[in-house]
């Protein structure tokens, strides 16, 4: 009796559930900023696909990728997921991302409506393994107070040059903003470089293997490339340009103009800009919200310098959304992501003005929505419209970052010349890379 | 039951009582362990099929300059961390038998160990940041030079143990001051009817009868601080430097970040091996269960 | 008669580091506190400052869900989605369900250990000891497996799971302590008639309520604590405990700082039920670490 | 029937063997006390006569049953330990009751039979409290309450009465005497007190590292003892022994015996000795008399201490470098450097060998 009622009500449940609920696609991603964006996304793809239920889950950074590798191995990961450039080559190694191509076929999807670049780094011989959903860039933020106070005008500003030699206008401009205790600038002959109140620029830290915020504009501008090619096993750690450009930011600190490298990886140097303890700082587009809501002086956002190469660079980053192989409900999953790479969700995106969306054209949209909010944030937009640069793309990308970590921070902390460490790193890395 | 021995007997009643927890042992610590091992002789990055390579990744691991690094500085850890973690919980029981039996001083000193490691942690970043921190503002307040702690190689291992002696001194102490409440009285007075010194009687009387407590702080806090991880991971990563890339830290960056599961599970079985070897030596050398008082 | 003990030299030094090993103590807890009522602007302008200048609830209005998204945001907070209350409530089942049964087998094994001389008992109580220096990397993947085929993912069960059968430091805890409880007790109630489970229940349990307490009380602290565990486990926003809701606070971006005034908030509100609990039990909680007890 | 029987019992802890093949017999309604030294095993026999501890080799009988694989609870044996073991957090009735309960036994019946040991034991007013709050008489006859109410046919007792101070130990002492007459049951008894032995006992067994040296009545131990040791562990103060010599055998195997300078002659049954062995005399306090014997030995003792305790005194002394307590009855005025001449009779001397054997066979004073 008792058994049989059981199975009848547990049948009847089930009977309900796939009524009532259909297919429900899990979706994860690391930014909460961009969360509410999202779903409503997710609200609005479930009112064009009644059988469909999107369910978004958002968790740090960290915790991210070590609860989707937990996911990959016992067989419960989400079945879509926000991708990054730096991460994927791995699980494409390991066939946990499902091949896009077929269904972009199918579906007659055009790439071309992705900003140039975007949609190519998702793929590898013939296969696509993600849709481009959003990309960054780095510009420096500068607190216009500071500035005023120091005679620095904007037009200054967005228009710096930079060399690894003298630090061209960038650095003239730096020493202006960098006062000691007593209020000299660096320019003075009293500045004392032992007691500074506010550093002029601060670099945020070594960056390992991408210096995305840290180094690698600097030294693109100065004619660095990562690797011969994306999945290339060449990599130019130890190119001279990379090593001027590690020694020029050394300098800075041992200048007083920056704070030391050990002194600034607790807080951070947007922690320190925001505190009013650095007046320049660089950082990506992403974080533009962040800032708006934190600092309370004025600031602006300006391009990156222009280096020796005459032009500014940029590193272009793009994030993507990657179906896992696992996943029970693929075609489900792909409609998702379909519409997570389509106007319709990417101009949501734009309309919250957190990031800038990977369709052509939304970029705009968003820096539109941002000037309503009061943030000028056309600095990223002439950014993207400068020389830009991927990052580099390998497997084992851990280990080579891990590699490039540590050698950067000794170049940083003064314990080894640039050039020494860096040949030494690039030895390792092109090993990791083979 | 006549025709079971009495060992046969008390047998069947020790596995009855040890039933569930033997379960839980088997299952989720034996189980995987052996599972390490097994794993620790293959090639296996979670997502691929493992495959057997025998004993190379030891061998790697033997040449590897990061594993050794990883291994010195856990031993230096521990011989930081604990010496002046036992020492000041020891100090702060003495004083509290001694001077006070407030309550609220009791609660006070256990309220670290309320936050989780990660909490604490950082919180700990954020004091210590050399420019925006509160410690290093009250150094120059006191006229003493600002320091970079987590940020500086030779200060980031220090600031770590600091941190989690701050977390770790109450408990300490607590323990130690349940142990002497198990010494008699009388002993201290008889020694101070004899003109014996505070700390005399602190060294001949105290310290031997604490035996006991001593094995149990010593085998568990050593065991606990070989296996730091939270702590680094929110405050310097391994950083600066790998000055603070600790065994345990780089065995996870191997399982988790290289996907390198077979070599992580190679260290991993050897420092349980290195653990075990001194768990066992100090409940010899101390003869853990012994109490003098019984 | 405490207050007329003389205050001799040694006296006088001892009780000056007392009280600065309290204020060390103390202090970094008070920030805690101060940084909790900090306005998202103000704070790290006002760091290295003992009190906030425009002290503000809206941290703690933030983690309680009465702030919107879109306002969380605006106040420079992450905008997760946070319900400090399902996750206190889930904290404290899944706290409590592992105090209670845990505690239990562990002393049930404990004094298996040091009172029945049973075939491998030695080697058993080394094994168990030995789980203690496992370092749970190597255990978190075969754990999580296992959790996956027994079907206990997103479950409370699962949640608990490793942690509620056995505990290493549990039962080398009790065993001192039973090792220690006069041994004739126990015979007399042998000769009473009393079977070995009648002996633990009556006459051992009884007697062992401080170093109990003691052990329920660690275990409390560090399971109210757990992070990666119920993380991995409980992906539903329903089943999350409490670190794991906290952990939204922290990173939300690759560089991105953690929601320093939420995250202080949400410390407050996470360390009162602990609090709570010390002054409720003080004084026994506190003295309730023993090792030997019956004398 | 409680007769006890004990064959070839052997223990071992380990590798350490602390009985060694002990053979005993114990009738119903004895009261058998265990004396010898610390560390002689009389504990441990008890406790595997309880059946707390496994025997490793032998049988134990208890009304002719075999108990080797019995149960303590179910040997129908109950114990009193020297620290009480009583329940810490039960009181006085559930310390009592405890057992019965684990038996099933019927609450009336329970409650007759505690109320019938509390009243033995004048507990009644004490039922309600907790250990910790009786003084340590009251805990010790809490223990024996216990004990009884669970009316068992052997009674065993570990030092019972070695935590109490002289006065309540004297008090117990009869307490237990009087209950072994009421209960009528048989009863062991562990002491290292010869004199609880003595006065309680009606069989006592004297232990030494795990043998049985000798048993018997009190009395039979006191004037034959087997040999050096229950000699000198049986008697208050200490047998006082002296070193002499066979100077000369008879016919007969009588020997003559020379100490001091005097030759006795001592009928003995022993072949085995020779002129000029050393053997050793033994003389009670007791049995030292101030003035010389017609028919015994005599010599000169100079007094050490002498303790006047008013009825009688003990005198320390020595004679040559042999160290002698004699007993001197009445009051006296001796103190120390006195020389005394003394003596005793032939019929109250103890006559071992070499290795500690008796070597004669007293007569016992008839009634």
């Amino acid at each position: 009796m008792k058994i049989q009622r059981l199975t009848f009500t547990s049948l009847a449940i089930a009977v309900s559930a796939s009524a009532a609920h259909a297919v429900e696609i899990k979706y994860v991603l690391w930014d909460s900023n961009q969360l509410p964006a999202y779903q409503q996304c997710a609200t609005d793809f479930s009112a064009k696909h009644p059988n469909i239920s999107v369910k978004i889950t958002q968790s740090g950074w960290d915790d991210y990728w070590t609860a989707l590798s937990t996911g990959f191995v016992s067989g419960t990961a989400p079945d879509v997921f926000t991708d990054h450039l730096a991460k994927y080559p791995e699980f494409v190694k390991n066939n946990q991302l499902v091949d896009l191509s077929s269904y972009i076929e199918r579906d007659k999807l055009d790439p071309s409506i992705y900003t140039d670049g975007l949609y190519e780094v998702w793929g590898k011989d013939g296969k696509q393994f993600g849709l481009p959903k959003d990309w960054d860039t780095i510009a420096m933020i500068v607190n216009m107070d500071m500035a005023e106070k120091a005679g620095v005008t904007l037009d200054e500003l967005n228009f710096m040059t930079w060399n690894p030699q003298d630090g061209g206008s960038f650095e003239q401009i730096v020493r202006k903003l960098t006062l000691d205790k007593n209020g000299n600038n660096a320019t003075s002959d009293k500045f004392d470089p032992n007691n500074v109140a506010v550093y002029g620029y601060q670099n945020p830290g070594a960056g390992g293997m991408l210096g995305q915020t840290e180094w690698s504009h600097f030294a693109a501008s100065n004619g660095f490339k990562f690797q011969d090619k994306p999945w290339g096993s060449q990599f130019y750690y130890d190119d001279k340009s990379l090593a001027d450009t590690l020694d020029y930011i050394t300098g800075l600190a041992k200048q007083g103009l920056s704070a030391d490298f050990k002194n600034t990886q607790s807080l951070g140097s947007d922690s320190m800009f925001i505190a009013g303890k650095a007046a320049i700082i660089p950082q990506g587009s992403w974080m533009i919200t962040y800032f708006d809501n934190n600092v309370k002086s004025k600031y602006h956002w300006v391009p990156l310098p222009k280096g020796p190469s005459g032009k500014r660079a940029t590193m272009f980053n793009g994030l993507a959304d990657s179906i896992w192989s696992g996943s029970q409900h693929k075609e489900e999953a792909w409609q998702w992501v379909k519409y997570l790479g389509s106007a319709d969700c990417q101009s949501v995106v734009a309309s919250k003005g957190v990031v800038f969306p990977a369709i052509k054209g939304m970029a705009e949209k968003a820096v539109g929505a941002q000037m309503q909010r009061n943030i000028d944030s056309s600095a990223f937009l002439t950014m993207s419209q400068s020389e830009t640069y991927l990052p580099p793309i390998a497997k084992n990308g851990a280990r080579i970052d891990s590699t490039m970590e540590s050698a950067i921070q000794s170049i940083l902390l003064g314990k080894e010349s640039a050039q020494e460490a860096l040949s030494d790193a690039n030895k390792k890395v092109l090993r990791y890379s083979k | 039951m006549p025709f079971m021995s009495r060992k046969m007997k008390n047998s069947l009643f020790g596995y009855l009582f040890i039933f569930p927890a033997l379960i839980g042992f088997l299952l989720f610590y034996a189980w995987p362990a052996g599972r390490a091992v097994g794993i620790s002789f293959t090639d296996w990055n979670l997502l691929s099929e493992p495959y057997y390579v025998g004993l190379d990744n030891y061998v790697d691991m033997l040449e590897d300059d990061q594993f050794w690094n990883g291994l010195k500085l856990s031993a230096y850890y521990v011989l930081l961390n604990i010496p002046l973690q036992v020492m000041l919980g020891l100090f702060l029981a003495v004083a509290m038998d001694r001077l006070t039996k407030s309550l609220f001083v009791k609660a006070a000193i256990l309220l670290p160990y309320l936050l989780s490691n990660v909490l604490v942690a950082l919180v700990w970043l954020w004091m210590l940041d050399p420019i925006l921190g509160i410690v290093n503002s009250l150094v120059s307040f006191f006229g003493l030079t600002p320091q970079a702690y987590l940020g500086d190689p030779d200060q980031a291992l220090v600031s770590v143990a600091a941190i989690n002696i701050w977390r770790h001194m109450g408990l300490c102490a607590m323990l130690f001051l349940a142990g002497l409440q198990t010494i008699p009285k009388y002993l201290y007075e008889s020694a101070s009817l004899e003109g014996v010194t505070e700390f005399q009687m602190f060294r001949k009387i105290t310290l031997p009868l604490l035996r006991p407590v001593m094995v149990f702080v010593l085998v568990t806090s050593v065991t606990g601080s070989f296996q730091i991880f939270d702590t680094i991971a929110v405050t310097t990563a391994g950083g600066p430097l790998d000055s603070t890339r600790v065994i345990v830290y780089y065995i996870v960056q191997n399982a988790f970040s290289f996907y390198k599961m077979g070599y992580a599970s190679a260290m991993s079985v050897t420092l349980c091996m290195i653990m075990l070897a001194y768990t066992l030596l100090q409940m010899h050398i101390m003869r853990a269960s012994e109490s003098d008082l019984n | 008669m405490i207050l007329i003990k003389k205050m001799t030299p040694a006296r006088c030094v001892a009780w000056l580091v007392l009280i600065t090993m309290l204020v060390v103590t103390l202090f970094p807890l008070l920030f805690v506190a101060k940084t909790s009522f900090v306005p998202a602007g103000e704070l790290y302008t006002t760091s290295t400052q003992l009190l906030p200048d425009n002290p503000t609830l809206s941290n703690y209005k933030k983690i309680f869900g009465l702030l919107s998204t879109e306002e969380s945001i605006a106040a420079g907070g992450s905008g997760a989605n946070i319900n400090i209350t399902t996750s206190m409530i889930n904290s404290v089942i899944f706290t409590g369900i592992i105090v209670i049964v845990q505690t239990f087998n562990c002393a049930l094994a404990a004094y298996a250990f040091a009172r029945i001389p049973f075939y491998g008992s030695k080697l058993l109580f080394g094994a168990f000891v030995a789980s203690m220096m496992i370092p749970s990397v190597v255990t978190l993947i075969p754990n999580f497996v296992l959790m996956r085929d027994l079907g206990l993912l997103n479950s409370m069960l699962g949640m608990v799971a490793p942690f509620f059968l056995m505990h290493g430091f549990a039962v080398f805890f009790l065993r001192q302590f039973f090792i220690s409880l006069p041994k004739d007790i126990e015979e007399a109630a042998q000769l009473d008639g009393a079977n070995s489970f009648m002996i633990f229940f009556k006459i051992a349990l009884p007697l062992s309520w401080a170093p109990l307490m003691t052990v329920a009380t660690l275990t409390t602290i560090n399971m109210w604590n757990e992070f990666l565990w119920p993380f991995l486990i409980a992906t539903d926003d329903s089943m999350k405990t409490l670190p794991v809701a906290l952990q939204s606070f922290k990173s939300q971006t690759p560089q991105g700082q953690p929601d320093w005034g939420g995250l202080m908030a949400a410390t407050v509100v996470a360390t009162i039920p602990t609090i709570i609990m010390l002054f409720f039990f003080g004084r026994r909680i506190v003295e309730s670490v023993q090792f030997t007890g019956g004398k | 029937m409680a007769n006890i029987t004990l064959k070839n019992v052997t223990k071992r802890f380990d590798k350490l063997e602390t009985i060694h093949s002990v053979n005993l017999e114990l009738c119903d309604g004895e009261f058998v006390v265990f004396v010898g030294p610390s560390g002689c095993g009389k504990s441990t026999l008890l406790r595997l006569i309880a059946g707390l501890e496994e025997i490793t080799e032998g049988v134990i009988e208890i009304g002719d049953k075999n108990m080797n694989n019995i149960a303590p609870a179910n040997r129908g044996v109950a114990m009193v330990f020297q620290s009480y073991a009583l329940y810490p957090h039960m009181s006085v009735r559930e310390n009592m009751s405890f057992g019965m309960e684990m038996r099933g036994e019927s609450k009336e019946n329970i409650h007759t039979r505690i109320t019938k040991a509390s009243h033995i034991l004048q507990l009644d007013e004490l039922l309600d409290r907790k250990p910790r709050q009786l003084s340590g008489g009251q805990r010790q006859r809490v223990a024996i309450g216990r004990a009884i109410v669970r009316e068992p046919d052997v009674f065993l007792f570990d030092e019972p009465l070695s935590n109490l101070d002289a006065e309540l130990r004297v008090d117990m002492r009869i307490q237990i005497a009087q209950l072994h007459k009421k209960l009528k049951a048989t009863m062991i008894y562990v002491t290292h007190d010869q004199v609880e032995a003595m006065t309680l006992a009606d069989k006592i067994v004297v232990l030494r590292a795990g043998h049985i040296e000798q048993v018997g009545s009190p009395m039979e131990l006191y004037h034959n003892p087997n040999n050096m040791f229950v000699a000198g562990f049986i008697g208050s103060p200490k047998m006082n022994f002296l070193p002499a010599l066979i100077s000369d055998i008879e016919a007969d195997n009588s020997v003559i015996v020379a100490f001091n300078g005097q030759k006795i002659l001592f009928k003995i049954q022993s072949d085995k000795l020779s002129i000029g062995d050393p053997v050793t005399l033994g003389f009670r306090p007791e049995h030292i008399h101030l003035a010389k014997q017609e028919d015994g030995f005599h010599f000169d003792i100079t007094v050490d201490v002498a303790e006047h305790l008013g009825g009688i005194s003990y005198l320390y002394s020595r004679f040559e470098n042999n160290n002698m307590t004699i007993e001197v009855s009445g009051e006296n005025v001796l103190t120390s450097g006195d020389v005394l001449s003394v003596g005793i009779k032939q019929s109250d001397c103890y006559l071992f060998d070499q290795a500690g054997k008796t070597l004669i066979e007293r007569v016992l004073p008839n009634r």
